[in-house]
């Protein structure tokens, strides 16, 4: 018994030594990056890892902010969301980072949220997400639903679309943006008959709600694009998705299986970037649309400049377990870059790395020049910036079809149309 | 014997998968009386007693238990443990202890008293439990071993121990499988004898292949020879072991008389 | 239709295809007019103009548009020029140019013809709407075209649009077109333009003829037909669309049913595929494998290496060693035998890692089942991660073959070749495990290995040999399932996750060791998940009585896919209540089964 | 009654005893008291506070694996039910100090909702929340352990159904319609009892709190489990998992008994959900996936199944390994779990209780000396595993 405990407290000392952590050298500053490598979510996340690994190491080369070194702290959330909670824990409480890029899942951000606001950390969330929050301790870089869906779906009134389908996997984003679109829709005079997925409604059976919701991993499609199909039978008709992850690629396979196409039927996802379209067939999604903040394919200087440089970089990454061939560059990974930068231009600004002295700078309105175009910070914590509307080519890669310039990050949505 | 079978078993059948193990079996056992039933294998001796137990099911037929006609007992609609609990012990062919628990525990478990879940964690032993644990003890001549995990024992001594286990349980209907099987000559003397000490309190069904053995115990008692699922014969040991068609299946067959 | 009518048509049709000739603008010169403005509505003015004439340049050039082989090039002495690039590539990548204006070769300054090279110059732009107004122009042109499925389309594109300008060309197909399923869209297309005609005669006997023909594709028209008519207080129209819905209603609800049946089989089969590699190692095996999951996704996996060594070659980084397979750079039909060939590939490579998992692991734990699921969940921890560190943890892209792409559609329901071929495969190898289980010596040693290993053994049976290969096999029916399913969803580390738990209760609800239960368990399962997809939403509406949380339940009933999983899952706990072995169960007559 | 069954001289019990009440009483009074007076951080007390947690699902993990032989895959089901029961009234505790700043729940307004579904109401009441947390898990126990049971569905098919009960409920849990907060579940916890969660001063206090009740349940679990033993039902119990047919011709409804310690498991998971919850600060779908029950078995393979200190002792080192490994090689960590999962199974099947015991014989070699007397081994249940 004695050495039954005498191991069960060895094993704990160890384990308090090693949290407790070194000395901090005075030339650096310590990052936080909260990011899933390993779960579900990793799919996703690993390149948002990358990314920031890559800009540190630039702006480092140019002299770090304020003098001092970026020195990151990766931690891995494991898609486990308590998990993220307790290691946000450990990099504001035991770490003392001065600041963390991290999260995707809106889930994830609500885990660590009640932690950053308790410590008063700040950190900086690069995925489109539904809004719906305004937190003084995140810095919204991601798109919100009037940066992403309600161009989209202008952009298909204007193509003369009559009959919408919502779809989506069943979690924060697509309920809320599929709430927000259904208002939007019944504010531009689109009937309800013409809507199709489902409804929602409360206990007075009242419609509250749109769209059609899978679970994630979901793989079986057959019986929605057969509704799809028929829902499209008429003409006029479109899909916009927020399909998550890898149900795409079940939902595409079984689409173009069907025989519907971008031309019959068009599907607008909200979910693939050029990331997510590496494990997508990208044949079968030709001519199908796209909406973010940021395409590869942009062709500015700037961006052409972010993309060699990154491939460069990835080249001679020492980052254990790094993916080095076939990567590309998509929005969330921009919008990680641009948040990085954007932190040195608000510390800078506010000549510290006190959280307080950088909201307030961030607060006051700050612009970067980023690989998507010029991005500058709200009062309200988001990001204005430029939104991309393309359409999928058969290497992966998306044609910009039309852009809507400096659009006003808007998180609160909901009732904005009645 | 004119008075009420303690056990009927009338007209049962088993079939499992196509091979009808029991077929329209009758049997009927006596307050009292020490029963042996021999048989070649696969004459359904197993599932005769499985069918008793609850173990199986019938196809079809009536299995009863009790003295008293007016308050007997179908045994084809109760569990294995609420036939157990109306006084029906079974001793299983291999030895079938707790290994993992202590001899002590072995008969702890077994012994009479109520089985349920409450009484189970809030009941203490007597000292009258204890006495007649003891007593248990010295007759399966396990005393000095009462804190061995039954698992350690010797094949013979837990064979003792189950005999023990189910006089714990001073069931009113003792099932007995092979009781000898694996037991020195002496041992399996000794068997014998308490299986006869014990008829007369108890009713007794033996099942045994070591003829030697059955000659012992069935003495005067009835023998029931079972061949494919079905009653050959019965009567007293020299009769059966005289009857041709027994002769024919299953002693003819093997060697006379003896193992 | 009169005949004054017809002249009127005729001379409507004409007038539009003798129009921009009049302005002596040609075919050739009105597209590079569209091509050059910039401003997309008059694009697709310009291109609408074109509808009816007979220039043949007009399919060849907007096709040449829409897969982006017109370019403009710009010469040195002048403005830029738009090209469209024809013939094959030479060794410099360049190929002959043809001027779009003129249709002449372009030529140099000496009058030499020029070739040049597609990745040189500007592609001319298009997007999807400008690409629906060239489909418009070339939809009638497809009228004659000779696959049915191109003058299905642009029928129906017609249709919907209820033209009468088309109206003639439409009519003059009538009398020539033979086959029925296309006739049936242009009677629909006919009788679609009739809904918008002047005459409430001709409406009716449009409406007759759509309750006739009861299409689909009809439904939308029919309702608003239906909310116009009485609008306007018309019962006659009225009661026509009415009943022309009825029609179509009758007709869908015909489709939906079919269709569900095929997708309950198809769902079957999936199940049918996952779960067989189980039924041998969990159900003669007695192995609870929780790696069979990962088995499946190396089969998923060797699809993905053959292809892409089909392909251009691929590198895998695996713990810092770069190992890297040569592409055979196959094209064409060549390149699609890639699934073929990587359906025996990926039995092998599945059943190899079986074997091996079956000599480190599981050898050991044959007697303690339990303790196996904990060892090899472990497994499956570890081969998630090392797929990951080989294959990077994103999805991989796994394409199909031309030959399992597209759908056969019979009177509307849809049959995904993907899924036919999914159905004949699960036949193949149920028939396949059938012969080698009973008609093989292996088989026979598998049969008496798993019914008595002592006694197999006493016999002289190398046991360990056969667990070896049962295994095996099991693990290659894994890996034969990884190679289809990649063919239906996605490839990625932890891929097998999404199938364990069905393939489970695939087996436990067929029987533990009994193949004929676990292809019955799979379809019925399959099934009954179908029904509950294609119904639990209509039948949602009826949950509404239920006193204070009615639409709660009407709007989790909305979740079909989610609901029907769960009630499956709830109905397997009780079927096992009525039969706890299983549909098809081994009866064993030994003591602790 | 006792049991009488382990020839151990009283100084060896006595030995355990005063290690396990010195180990008790540091995770109780020493543990908290250094947080108090700040040698432990709070991070690190809400960390132990989980694992913790963690360990009362061991607990009962072991009390139906390790004791009665029923592998059940569905305690992570138990333990979130437990949580959602307890995060329910943590969430009206929020009350409009949420992000939209309404009187109900953030996901209910965003999900359309204006009024609070009538099921939400009673949760405001802790009393009924912490009852709830008892009722309902146990009450599912209850069902689905009588059908299960009575069927005799047993082994390796009694896991796979547990699985499929957990995954079941997992998908209808993520279903935002169930109106339980889908995929994001709860989080944001602001009060429990009137204290404050996230406040910078009184915050810390509250976690302690939280911590020693905790400390307090584990022991109380542990002194239950400890008291089950030594009865008669603890012997039937593992008379149940060595051979059931046999306990059945003992006369022993085994079904009941089953039944009993499911329920009783499941009602010990959910208090470890219901703590487990304010002290992570979240719960959602995800906690009770089929894969958390897996990891929860291992737990207690790797401390040692059928033993009362090893489930803790393997749910706290396992954890502590996660939370050291997962920082340290983000990328090998799930390869080093795996690996280590297989090892102990085929290699260590007494876990690590067992394994002073399996050193015992080398230590001897090694210092020639005699062993650390035999009579500390633990008890014979420990050395000699069951299939």
């Amino acid at each position: 018994m004695i050495t039954k405990f005498a191991k069960m407290f060895s094993i704990g000392a160890v384990a308090l030594s090693a949290l407790v952590g070194s000395a901090r050298a005075a030339d650096t500053v310590k990052v936080g990056v909260l990011h899933s490598l390993s779960g579900t979510m990793a799919i996703s996340e690993t390149s948002l890892r990358d990314i920031i690994a890559f800009t540190a190491d630039e702006i480092n080369a140019k002299g770090g902010v304020l003098g001092k070194k970026i020195e990151l702290v990766v931690v891995d959330g494991a898609s486990n969301w308590p998990l993220f909670a307790e290691k946000a824990k450990q990099l504001l409480e035991q770490d003392k980072v001065a600041v963390t890029f991290g999260c995707w899942t809106s889930v994830s951000r609500k885990s660590v949220l009640p932690v950053y606001e308790k410590n008063n950390g700040l950190l900086f969330y690069p995925v489109q997400y539904e809004g719906e929050e305004e937190s003084k301790n995140v810095c919204y870089t991601a798109e919100a639903v009037n940066q992403q869906a309600t161009p989209a779906v202008d952009y298909y009134l204007k193509e003369g679309k009559k009959k919408f389908y919502l779809l989506g996997t069943d979690y924060v984003y697509p309920q809320t943006t599929n709430l927000v679109l259904l208002e939007y829709l019944l504010s531009k005079g689109v009937p309800l008959a013409n809507i199709g997925g489902g409804f929602r409604k409360d206990e007075a059976g009242k419609i509250i709600s749109a769209g059609k919701y899978t679970p994630f991993s979901h793989t079986d499609y057959q019986q929605i694009v057969a509704d799809i199909k028929q829902f499209a039978a008429s003409g006029d008709a479109c899909v916009i998705s927020t399909l998550n992850g890898d149900t795409n690629v079940p939902f595409f396979k079984e689409y173009a299986a069907s025989g519907l196409t971008a031309e019959t039927c068009p599907v607008v996802s909200f979910s693939i970037s050029e990331d997510e379209f590496r494990g997508l067939p990208a044949d079968k999604l030709v001519g199908q649309l796209g909406c973010w903040t940021y395409f590869q394919s942009l062709a500015t200087p700037a961006n052409k400049k972010f993309v060699a440089d990154f491939q460069a970089w990835l080249g001679k990454s020492t980052v254990p377990g790094i993916v080095k061939t076939g990567r590309v560059t998509c929005s969330p990974m921009v919008l990680s870059y641009d948040g990085v930068y954007l932190w040195k231009a608000c510390v800078e600004k506010a000549g510290s790395f006190d959280v307080d002295k950088v909201r307030a700078a961030w607060q006051s309105g700050v612009s970067f020049e980023g690989p998507g175009g010029k991005v500058t910070t709200q009062k309200n914590m988001h990001l204005t910036k430029n939104v991309y509307i393309g359409e999928t080519k058969a290497d992966g890669q998306f044609k910009i079809l039309n852009h809507f310039d400096n659009v006003y990050g808007e998180p609160w949505l909901k009732g904005k149309f009645k | 014997m004119s008075y009420h079978p303690l056990l009927t078993v009338e007209d049962v059948s088993k079939t499992y998968d196509g091979f009808k193990a029991i077929t329209n079996l009758n049997f009927y056992l006596f307050q009292g009386e020490l029963r042996t039933v021999i048989g070649p294998n696969g004459a359904g001796k197993s599932t005769f007693f499985d069918l008793i137990t609850g173990r199986a099911k019938p196809d079809k037929g009536k299995i009863e238990f009790g003295a008293d006609p007016a308050a007997s007992h179908d045994l084809t609609e109760l569990n294995e443990y609420e036939i157990n609990r109306l006084g029906i012990g079974r001793k299983f062919q291999t030895p079938s202890v707790y290994v993992e628990h202590t001899v002590w525990n072995n008969l702890v478990l077994s012994l009479k008293g109520p089985r349920g879940v409450f009484a189970s964690l809030f009941r203490k032993l007597s000292s009258t439990d204890r006495d007649r644990l003891d007593e248990l003890l010295k007759l399966i001549r396990l005393s000095d071993k009462r804190d061995w995990n039954a698992g350690l024992l010797a094949h013979g001594e837990k064979q003792w121990l189950e005999i023990g286990m189910l006089l714990a349980q001073e069931p009113k209907v003792l099932l007995v499988d092979e009781p000898a099987a694996g037991m020195t000559d002496e041992e399996t003397h000794r068997t014998g004898e308490l299986l006869i000490e014990l008829s007369g309190k108890h009713s007794i069904v033996v099942v045994e292949h070591d003829m030697a053995f059955v000659k012992q115990i069935a003495r005067d008692n009835q023998v029931t020879v079972l061949h494919q699922g079905t009653v050959l014969c019965e009567g007293k040991f020299d009769e059966v072991q005289s009857n041709q068609k027994v002769r024919e299946v299953y002693l003819g067959r093997g060697k006379h008389g003896t193992r | 239709m009169n005949f004054f009518n017809r002249v009127l048509c005729l001379v409507a049709f004409f007038a539009a295809g003798v129009a921009p000739l009049l302005a002596a603008d040609t075919a050739r010169q009105v597209i590079v007019k569209a091509i050059v403005t910039e401003d997309s509505t008059e694009k697709r003015t310009l291109i609408a103009s074109l509808v009816g004439q007979g220039d043949e340049a007009i399919p060849t050039l907007l096709d040449a548009w829409r897969k982006d082989l017109l370019f403009f090039y710009t010469p040195a002495e002048g403005a830029k020029i738009a090209v469209q690039l024809v013939g094959e590539k030479d060794e410099a990548g360049a190929q002959s140019a043809v001027r779009v204006d003129t249709g002449a070769p372009l030529t140099g300054p000496s009058g030499q013809p020029r070739r040049l090279v597609a990745g040189d110059l500007t592609p001319v732009d298009h997007n999807s709407s400008l690409r629906r107004a060239m489909k418009a122009v070339l939809d009638l042109l497809d009228l004659a075209a000779p696959d049915p499925a191109k003058r299905i389309q642009a029928l129906q594109t017609i249709g919907q649009t209820q033209d009468a300008e088309k109206l003639f060309a439409l009519e003059a197909r009538l009398k020539l077109e033979a086959d029925p399923h296309v006739l049936r869209i242009l009677r629909e297309a006919i009788a679609l333009i009739h809904l918008k005609d002047a005459k409430t005669e001709v409406r009716l006997a449009a409406l007759g003829e759509l309750k006739e023909l009861h299409t689909l594709s009809s439904t939308d028209f029919l309702k608003k037909i239906l909310a116009d008519a009485e609008d306007a207080k018309d019962a006659a129209s009225a009661s026509a669309a009415r009943s022309a819905l009825v029609a179509v209603e009758r007709h869908r609800s015909a489709v939906d049913f079919f269709g569900t049946i095929f997708r309950g089989i198809s769902t079957g089969s999936i199940l049918l595929v996952g779960a067989l590699g189980l039924a041998i190692t969990f159900g003669l095996m007695r192995v609870i494998n929780m790696a069979h999951g990962e088995m499946i996704a190396v089969g998923a996996y060797t699809t993905y290496l053959v292809q892409n060594i089909f392909g251009a070659g691929i590198t895998i980084p695996f713990f810092g060693l770069n190992l890297h397979l040569g592409g055979l750079h196959l094209t064409g039909s060549a390149y699609q035998w890639y699934f073929i060939a990587a359906i025996p590939l990926s039995f092998l490579t599945a059943a190899l890692a079986g074997i091996t998992l079956e000599r480190t692991v599981i050898q050991f734990l044959y007697r303690r089942p339990l303790e196996s699921l904990l060892a090899t969940w472990g497994v499956s921890l570890v081969m998630q991660q090392i797929l990951k560190l080989m294959f990077g943890s994103n999805n991989v892209q796994v394409g199909s073959p031309t030959y399992l792409s597209g759908n056969w559609t019979v009177n509307d329901v849809l049959l995904g070749w993907n899924r036919v071929f999914v159905i004949g495969f699960g036949i193949v190898i149920v028939f396949g495990m059938w012969l080698v289980l009973t008609k093989t010596p292996l088989g026979l040693l598998i049969r008496a290995v798993m019914q008595n290993r002592a006694m197999a053994s006493c016999m002289g049976v190398r046991t360990t040999r056969v667990n070896m290969l049962t295994f095996g096999l099991g693990s290659g029916l894994a890996g034969l399932a990884g190679a289809f399913l990649s063919q239906i969803g996605n490839v990625g580390p932890t891929l097998g996750q999404n199938y364990i738990i069905d393939s489970f209760m695939v087996v436990v609800v067929g029987g533990v060791g009994s193949i004929v239960g676990t292809v019955i368990s799979a379809f019925s399962i399959g099934g009954i998940d179908q029904v509950l997809q294609q119904y639990l939403p209509a039948w949602a509406p009826g949950l509404g009585w239920v006193p204070g949380i009615g639409s709660f339940l009407q709007n989790l009933a909305q979740d079909a896919a989610v609901f029907g999983k769960i009630m499956v899952l709830g109905g397997i706990i009780l079927f096992l209540q009525w039969k706890p072995s299983g549909l098809f169960s081994t009866r064993s007559r030994t003591l602790d089964e | 009654m006792s049991t009488e069954s382990l020839p151990r001289p009283p100084s060896a019990r006595r030995l355990e005893l005063t290690v396990i009440s010195a180990a008790a009483l540091f995770l109780i009074v020493g543990f908290p008291l250094l947080h108090a007076f700040g040698f432990v951080s709070t991070f690190t007390i809400s960390l132990w506070g989980k694992y913790l947690c963690y360990a009362l699902l061991a607990m009962s993990v072991n009390l139906l694996w390790g004791y009665t032989g029923l592998l059940s895959l569905g305690q992570a089901l138990f333990f979130a039910l437990g949580g959602y029961m307890h995060g329910m009234y943590l969430m009206r505790m929020i009350g409009d100090l949420g992000q939209y700043h309404k009187p109900i729940p953030d996901f209910l307004v965003f999900l359309g909702w204006t009024k609070l579904p009538a099921f939400w109401e009673p949760f405001s009441n802790f009393p009924f929340a912490l009852t709830m947390v008892f009722l309902l898990p146990g009450l599912i126990a209850y069902v689905f352990g009588y059908l299960a049971f009575r069927s005799r569905i047993r082994g390796v098919y009694f896991s796979i159904l547990t699985q499929a009960l957990t995954y079941a409920a997992s998908i209808l849990f993520f279903r935002n319609n169930l109106l339980l907060g889908g995929n994001n579940g709860f989080t944001d916890f602001k009060f429990i009892l009137g204290h404050s969660l996230v406040d910078r001063e009184t915050g810390p206090a509250t976690l302690r709190g939280l911590y020693i009740a905790t400390a307090l349940t584990l022991l109380a679990v542990y002194l239950l489990c400890r008291w089950l033993n030594g009865t008669k039902f603890g012997l039937v119990q593992q008379a149940i998992r060595d051979g059931e047919n046999r306990v059945l011709f003992s006369g022993y409804a085994t079904t009941h008994y089953k039944l009993f310690v499911f329920v009783l498991a499941a009602m010990i998971a959910a208090l470890g959900g219901a703590l487990f919850v304010p002290q992570a600060g979240i719960i959602n779908p995800e906690e009770m996936k089929a894969q958390n029950s897996l990891e929860a078995v291992v737990w207690v393979a790797v401390g040692g199944r059928g033993t009362l200190i090893g489930p803790i002792l393997g749910a706290i080192s396992i954890n502590l390994l996660k939370s050291w490994a997962s920082r340290a090689f983000p990328d090998l960590w799930l390869i080093m779990l795996g690996g280590l999962f297989i090892l102990v199974v085929l290699f260590l099947p007494g876990g690590l209780v067992s394994l002073p015991k399996r050193l015992a014989p080398l230590w001897k070699k090694l210092r020639a000396a005699p062993t650390p007397s035999s009579d500390s081994q633990p008890s014979t249940l420990n050395s000699q595993l069951p299939r």
